[in-house]
């Protein structure tokens, strides 16, 4: 590079946008005497074809090595015009644009003597930061093609898929012993009212028996390094005690177990023992045992020797192995995508619900188990603890834990009124002479056939809805049935209404995986403490650390279309880095002048994604910095209390001129 | 630049202590060596010559003058800018010339709010006629003529121009020979330099810096006076206001050595634009609070933090002309 | 009208100047003191963490910082209500012996010494160290030096640097020391008894010299007036601690007071034609630039502190001190030049007190810190400078900073008695226009006594000294040029 | 100098994702606001330093505006924290200097395109205000 920079400046009319207001004559005029300014020109559109080849001609006949473009925001056109100067052969970071548009001539349309003067301190400020401009290198890094998938319900399943489907090994995690997640324990799905585990085990064997996917069940992530394109990642496989290999799941096993622990999959309502498959269906059809219960385990006679193992007497396969040890594998993928989903809210937060005081109050989740044909009942609609009565009456509560500040919810979780629809109908259809109440505060069915769905459970299954927020229940002290206090709003009068069942509708809040997994791969969490995305419209499933992507309800409560297209357009955004074989660092990163460097490490403290280590060279901490890592906010520039520190593209040699310019004039 | 053989050498000092006259007088032996390379021909501490004598030189005639303390009497300024003409090279020698030093944290404060507590307010002083020192006084015998107090204390680059700095509170022995070594090498660096010391941050040679942790989080920070540190490990990551991050090494890491924070007499790096400001800018980033309340919470027992960071550099502000200083 | 300035003579907070008008006969009319330096330090305080004073205070004079890091972290003990671990009030008692020893001896044989050691008349191109060097024998100066450098580098082991330490907190040392610090604190233990005892043998051999007891015991470096200095519980002189005793011109108890109480027996004045505060004394009250008993001044430093107390704390000392007495006919004596004497006899104390300190099992001891638990209210501590009793007073606002500060530095105890000094020496030296170098020195001599800090002296270390002095009539014209520039 | 005079210059340091954009956003409306305001555009509001702030108010502007994404929005996850902890220390100073009514934080969502012009309108008018006063009591007058 010459020693004096030859500098262009380009001003655009843009229409009457700019040159309407102020006079761009009279602003070339200035730009073409500031310092190293070499050439000045104004254009009527300086974006249009004509406009960027008279930059590209000047740059070669006038060896300019610094463009000026004085336009609108460089939000709207900087890649146009670095692409411009770049064809010319000049690197693209030799590029500065002044914002004249929407920083000057929109806004001080009635000012345009004012308004002169501030765009020619605004050019004048450009042309002073570009001499200081230097060519900045994108450098582009290979990519391991393959991807890590953590949550294996439907929106893990689909992700899964889809990048399998597109040639890239995919390592699918579930911390569960089974596949399937939370669908697998509804009954049916709205507002079609297909059969849940219909649609989905075709889809969790499809996954299974792929040969690009690696199902790790029953797994953990527990530690993850490296950046986009190169992760690597520590998963811990626990022990099943039951070899998967060999175990037929012919179930002769936990006939003869002796020890039974409440069915997580039931959601408490009935029993499991201590060996156990999830659910018939469950992906892998594996037994486990669960060694918190398992007798094996847990009791020791007076010899110190466990008091059972009858299931590996028993097992035809030979399949129990009481000495498996956790492993921990490592995996090396280019791409990561969480998917590890929800939990309902614990209603025993809204004390006056009285969820846990009477068993005829249940969480909506469990209403589900009763309805679903292999649940605690066969699907046939009863009163809990002793399934012995037909509820005559069901009211469902809705927004327990959603749109509620009192217990610190503030959002809607979405699905809640419309599963509530699809259960009162599906309550209606096997208890015809029953009664369904829903109490709800506003009916959210803005998708495709909610609103239809909800009015069906209205018109054709004579559900009626109560407008009001419930006060309290309480339990009538000689039924012991539940009595519910809510103010009619639309009605204006206080109702009571006694039920056989209460059904409350609990929302959505994000997993304790997910939680783990935010801390682990440092993805932030928006308020509502699901996972933040790395912009809500542009950018849905990205996430601020780079190759990891977020699906499902990991990201905010949805339904299930929305997860799945959410879980294939995350599989996709993921196959924009794995399906290019490289990602490319941008040029305003952080880089450290090792000789100025003390090795202090603030700049390790202020670094948000970790791409600055202190490192021993020739026997001196020094700072280092992984470019990619590195996203250019340059607050470890700012940190830095040495200057050594210095961020590209926003050094302090180029900034300060900027500063000194507009304080000046 | 060339020297000749011999050199002709001035000391000089202004509103300074006298330590960075003893500074030069404990390079001990050292110093003999220097004087045999040397010629002085001005050092008020050590040797009468006169003022008369100085302006009797040839402009040029002296080769390098040290110039220790700030400037705050009017004499000063008529002296350095005598010295300055008469001198190939002028070095700012310690932390005042460098940068006001502690001194010019009186720059907080009016010229008349100063000369209102000292000879009037003060607890001990009695003076109901309301005497001030004052530039001229007639007596019997004649009139008594004392230099003007300034409105404000100056580094010496502020008054005249300045070729290096020698910087330290008070430059060590260590860090004056190599100055003097540079000087006399006829190797002179850029014009502007900070001559003797590192050109990276004391960090760079603390023996604690290895005892960091991997990210500095400070939830509050502590004064030295409030806790026994461990002598072990870094004092800033222990929660003191250590400054050497920001400051010039080269002093040895005399104060750490002693348990004490460094509170930055060695000045800022060749990159940066004001002490203060930057040192402001490394503690920010390394409290771990994410809101007004908490970030106030952590630096809750730092109230003076203006006496922290501006220690000896409060002259040198690039907003020395702007602060409103206070009047009583 | 005459005017001799000696302009620049001298530091105290900075530079000193001496202005002698002379009389159309020649003779002087007045001489005058003038301090021309102020920076503030006590508006500086304000607002500060008072834990900061301890190393802010000591840029007040680079010369004796740590006699203000001292001053400074007993105020501090006192303004939080701490009491420092016996063995962090040894460890600083120490490095301010070492720091004395040190101080003085640069003063003795660097600075006063040429005037006897070569002669206050001798031309002023041996009167210097370079003299001295020839007179003592090269090997004896190297050895002071380097006795020196050790001295200097005991400090730094302490305090982390010999000039402006950092170690004194608010209830203790920043630092214990170790048995390997001990060890080599022992080597300079002997090393300073021994440089005492070259200054002692020097200076008997000196007194010896009839012509120069003479000269101390003469009417020109005469001045009755009163004497100041802290004493411990047997009125003996301490350097770090104990109560200051004032005696009257007759040697008689003044006052004997805790340093809480200063503001009752210490005032200070203010005069137009100086930036220096002078103390005297609050009981008696300002009369003005004169001595004798009605005069309110007072004089501090080594000859105020023997006068003072009633005796040394250490044997050498106590000997070297009674010796000092005999020759000089009794006590109090008011020569000023006695200050040279006593400077040695406080050396021998200091070096005898280090080694006490040094031998002290206690030194080693890790406990020197104790935590302040209540909040900053008002403090003042003492400690004797080199140059005399030092005052530190501290009050803190309610957020715990300084809101007042005032300090009382020992030159201020002196700087009234000097301006006598100086303008009878000048008066009785300098008689119908007759000015020479040798005359001028004796002048000075007057003033360098005092050792006001460092540059007192106009000596050098090396070659010549010129000296121009130029008399002018009331018209400005030069009517005579005094000078020994070639 | 009277009020309508007087223009004041305000440095304005906007980052690229939120206060810059809701700057664009103010344009694309033609929100009109004072021209008294000079936008230096970094990527986020934690690369200005207090040493930017102090340049631009040595070198003549009447007062600086950082801005940046609101607390927990930032691009970078936690730039604008850092920003807050430097301009609380930095205000800290300014205050303790008798400045710190010259230095402002505020945060501006890309959507919040008139809350800027009106944020500016009021401070520009804020400072005039001041600025005025402040020549009024002083016998030199000007800055």
């Amino acid at each position: 590079m010459s020693n004096e920079p030859r500098i262009g400046v380009y001003i655009c009319h843009c229409g009457t946008n700019i040159a309407g207001v102020i006079n761009v004559e009279e602003l070339t005029e200035f730009a073409s005497k500031l310092p190293n300014v070499v050439i000045a020109k104004n254009y009527q559109f300086m974006c249009s074809k004509p406009g960027q080849e008279m930059i590209i001609e000047d740059i070669k006949q006038h060896k300019l090595s610094r463009v000026v473009v004085a336009a609108c925001s460089p939000r709207m056109h900087e890649p146009t015009f670095r692409r411009c100067v770049q064809s010319a052969g000049l690197n693209p970071y030799l590029l500065e644009m002044v914002n004249i548009r929407e920083h000057c001539t929109w806004v001080h349309e009635h000012e345009p003597d004012k308004a002169l003067e501030k765009a020619k301190a605004l050019v004048a400020t450009a042309v002073a930061r570009a001499s200081n401009l230097e060519p900045l290198e994108e450098k582009e890094l290979p990519v391991v093609k393959s991807a890590l998938v953590i949550g294996g319900g439907i929106a893990g399943l689909f992700a899964a898929l889809t990048l399998a489907n597109s040639g890239v090994k995919v390592y699918l995690v579930e911390s569960s012993p089974t596949i399937g997640g939370k669908m697998a324990m509804l009954d049916k799905t709205f507002p079609t009212l297909d059969c849940s585990k219909c649609i989905l085990t075709p889809i969790m064997n499809e996954v299974a028996n792929h040969p690009n996917i690696e199902l790790l069940t029953y797994a953990e992530v527990v530690d993850v390094q490296g950046s986009v394109g190169d992760f690597k990642v520590k998963v811990l496989l626990k022990p099943r005690y039951v070899d998967p290999t060999k175990c037929k799941a012919c179930g002769e096993c936990a006939k003869k177990c002796p020890a039974s622990a409440p069915n997580e999959f039931d959601m408490g309502l009935s029993k499991r023992k201590a060996i156990y498959l999830t659910f018939p269906q469950a992906v892998p059809t594996v037994y486990t045992i669960d060694p918190k219960v398992c007798l094996y385990f847990t009791k020791r006679d007076r010899m110190g020797r466990p008091i059972c193992g009858v299931c590996q007497k028993i097992c035809p396969a030979q399949a129990i192995d009481f000495n498996m040890q956790p492993k921990t594998v490592e995996i090396n993928v280019g791409a990561i995508i969480i998917a590890t989903g929800f939990e309902t809210f614990d209603p025993r937060l809204k004390k006056e619900y009285k969820y846990g005081v009477s068993p005829r109050i249940i969480t909506s989740l469990e209403f589900e188990r009763i309805l679903c044909a292999t649940g605690p009942t066969g699907g046939k609609v009863l009163c809990p603890p002793d399934w012995k009565e037909v509820p005559k009456r069901v009211v469902f509560i809705q927004c327990v834990g959603s749109r509620d500040l009192t217990v610190n919810v503030p959002y809607c979780s979405k699905v809640c009124c419309m599963y509530t629809a699809k259960q009162a109908i599906l309550y209606k259809e096997r208890v015809p002479d029953g009664e369904a109440y829903v109490i709800y505060i506003d009916v959210r069915a803005a998708g495709k056939g909610f609103e239809e769905f909800y009015r069906r459970a209205v018109e054709e299954f004579n559900v009626t809805y109560i407008k009001g927020r419930v006060g309290e229940i309480v339990i009538d002290p000689e039924t012991k049935k539940p009595i519910i206090r809510v103010e009619d709003t639309l009605a204006g009068c206080m109702i009571e209404l006694e039920a056989d069942l209460v059904v409350l509708a609990v929302g959505l809040r994000p997993s304790q995986s997910t939680l783990k997994i935010a801390e682990l791969l440092k993805v932030s969490r928006s308020p509502d403490g699901f996972l933040q995305e790395l912009h809500a419209k542009l950018y849905p499933v990205q996430t601020a650390v780079d190759g990891v992507f977020i699906c499902g309800c990991a990201q905010g409560p949805k339904d299930i279309p929305d997860s799945v297209a959410q879980a294939k357009a995350a599989a996709s955004a993921a196959l924009e880095i794995l399906a290019q074989g490289f990602v490319r660092t941008i040029g305003h990163v952080a880089s450290v002048d090792k000789e100025l460097c003390s090795g202090c490490g603030i700049c390790v403290s202020v670094c948000p994604y970790d791409a600055i280590a202190i490192k021993v060279e020739d026997g001196r901490r020094v700072a280092s910095v992984e470019d990619v890592k590195c996203k250019g906010c340059g607050s470890c520039a700012a940190a830095c209390p040495s200057g050594a520190m210095q961020q590209r593209h926003f050094k302090d040699i180029q900034l300060m001129p900027v500063i000194k310019t507009l304080a000046r004039t | 630049m060339n020297l000749p053989a011999k050199v002709k050498v001035a000391f000089y000092w202004n509103a300074s202590c006298g330590g960075c006259e003893e500074a030069i007088v404990d390079l001990g032996e050292d110093l003999f060596k220097v004087l045999e390379a040397v010629d002085i021909v001005f050092w008020p501490v050590a040797l009468d010559f006169k003022l008369e004598d100085v302006e009797r030189l040839s402009d040029g005639e002296i080769d390098v003058a040290f110039i220790n303390g700030g400037i705050r009497f009017s004499e000063h300024e008529k002296v350095v800018k005598l010295l300055r003409r008469k001198s190939k090279i002028v070095v700012a020698y310690g932390s005042c010339a460098h940068l006001g030093g502690i001194p010019g944290l009186a720059n907080l404060w009016t010229k008349a709010s100063i000369m209102d507590y000292v000879y009037l307010k003060a607890p001990s002083v009695v003076n109901e006629s309301k005497t001030l020192p004052k530039e001229i006084t007639q007596t019997d015998a004649g009139d008594l003529e004392l230099p003007a107090f300034l409105d404000a204390l100056k580094p010496l680059g502020q008054v005249i121009d300045v070729d290096y700095y020698v910087p330290g509170c008070p430059p060590t022995p260590n860090v004056t020979l190599k100055a003097i070594e540079t000087l006399l090498s006829g190797k002179l660096p850029p014009k502007g330099a900070v001559l003797g010391a590192s050109a990276r941050a004391l960090c760079d040679t603390c023996p604690l810096n290895e005892t960091k942790p991997e990210k500095l989080a400070i939830k509050e920070f502590r004064r030295p006076h409030t806790f026994i540190p461990d002598p072990k490990k870094c004092l800033l990551a222990q929660g003191l206001l250590c400054l050497g991050p920001v400051t010039r090494g080269g002093c040895e890491a005399k104060c750490i050595k002693a348990n004490m924070p460094c509170t930055g007499c060695f000045g800022p790096l060749d990159n940066v634009l004001d002490f203060g400001a930057r040192a402001l800018s490394f503690i920010a980033s390394i409290i771990d609070q994410r809101d007004e309340e908490g970030i106030k919470k952590a630096l809750g027992p730092i109230i003076d933090l203006v006496g922290q960071v501006y220690k000896f550099s409060l002259p040198s502000c690039p907003l020395r002309g702007l602060i409103k200083r206070k009047e009583v | 009208m005459v005017v001799v300035t000696i302009n620049p003579i001298t530091r105290l907070e900075g530079h000193g100047k001496i202005s002698i008008f002379l009389d159309e006969k020649g003779d002087v009319k007045r001489a005058f003191l003038q301090i021309p330096e102020l920076r503030g330090f006590e508006k500086i305080a304000i607002g500060r963490h008072p834990e900061d004073m301890a190393q802010i205070t000591p840029r007040i004079c680079g010369v004796c910082p740590w006699a203000h890091h001292m001053a400074s972290a007993k105020a501090l003990d006192d303004l939080y209500k701490v009491k420092p671990p016996s063995a962090a009030v040894k460890i600083r008692e120490l490095a301010y012996n070492i720091f004395m020893l040190e101080d003085h001896a640069l003063h003795f044989f660097v600075l006063a010494g040429p005037d006897f050691v070569i002669g206050p008349r001798a031309p002023r191109a041996e009167r210097n160290v370079i003299g001295m060097m020839k007179k003592l024998g090269a090997e004896t100066v190297k050895r002071i030096v380097l006795t020196r450098k050790k001295l200097r580098d005991a400090e730094a082991l302490i305090g982390g640097k010999p000039v402006h330490p950092v170690m004194a907190l608010p209830g203790g040392v920043s630092k214990p020391l170790t048995e390997d610090d001990r060890r080599e604190l022992l080597s300079v233990a002997a090393a300073g008894l021994e440089l005492a005892d070259t200054a002692y043998k020097l200076l008997k051999d000196l007194l010896r010299n009839e012509e120069y007891v003479k000269l101390i015991t003469g009417d020109i470096y005469v001045h009755e007036t009163y004497y100041m200095g802290l004493v411990d519980d047997k009125n003996r002189v301490n350097f770090y601690d104990g109560k200051i005793r004032v005696v009257d011109p007759k040697g008689r108890e003044h006052a004997k007071f805790d340093v809480h109480d200063y503001l009752k027996y210490i005032a200070e004045h203010v005069e137009p034609w100086t930036y220096a505060r002078m103390s005297y004394l609050r009981t008696v009250g300002w009369k003005g630039l004169v001595d004798g008993e009605d005069s309110g001044l007072l004089a501090v430093g080594p000859l105020g502190r023997l006068n003072a107390a009633d005796c040394m704390a250490t044997p050498r000392a106590q000997a070297a001190y009674e010796e000092m007495y005999s020759t000089l006919g009794g006590k109090p004596t008011h020569y000023t030049l006695a200050y040279h004497i006593a400077r040695v006899v406080e050396m021998i104390q200091a070096a005898e007190r280090i080694k006490e300190l040094v031998e002290d099992p206690e030194i080693t001891s890790p406990d020197v810190r104790s935590l302040p638990t209540s909040a900053p209210d008002v403090g003042i501590g003492v400690v004797e400078a080199p140059r005399g009793t030092l005052i530190h007073h501290y009050e803190a606002d309610e957020r715990g900073l300084i809101k007042k500060a005032n300090l009382i530095v020992a030159t201020q105890n002196n700087v009234a008695r000097m301006c006598l000094s100086i303008e009878k020496a000048a008066k009785m030296l300098i008689k119908g226009g007759a000015v020479d170098d040798g005359l001028l020195n004796m002048v000075e001599m007057a003033f360098r006594a005092y050792d006001p800090c460092f540059a007192c002296a106009t000596h050098s270390i090396i070659g010549r000294v010129p000296l121009k002095i130029e008399i002018r009539d009331h018209e400005g014209r030069i009517i005579k040029v005094i000078t020994n520039v070639d | 100098m009277s009020k309508s005079e007087f223009e004041p210059r305000i440095v304005v340091f906007a980052c690229n994702w939120c206060s810059y954009a809701a700057m664009d956003l103010a344009g694309t409306s033609r929100i009109q606001y004072p021209p008294n305001v000079r936008i230096v555009r970094v990527m986020c509001s934690s690369r200005v330093t207090p040493e930017m702030v102090l340049t631009a108010l040595a070198e003549g502007a009447d007062a600086v505006l950082i801005t940046g994404c609101h607390p927990g929005d930032c691009h970078y996850l936690v730039g604008n924290y850092k920003t807050l902890a430097r301009y609380t220390l930095l205000k800290n100073v300014l205050d303790e200097l008798g400045l710190g009514d010259r230095v402002r934080l505020e945060w501006f969502s890309a959507g919040e395109g008139e809350r800027f012009a009106q944020y500016v309108r009021s401070f520009v008018e804020e400072i005039k205000e001041r600025v005025v006063n402040l020549q009024a009591s002083t016998p030199e007058g000007g800055r």
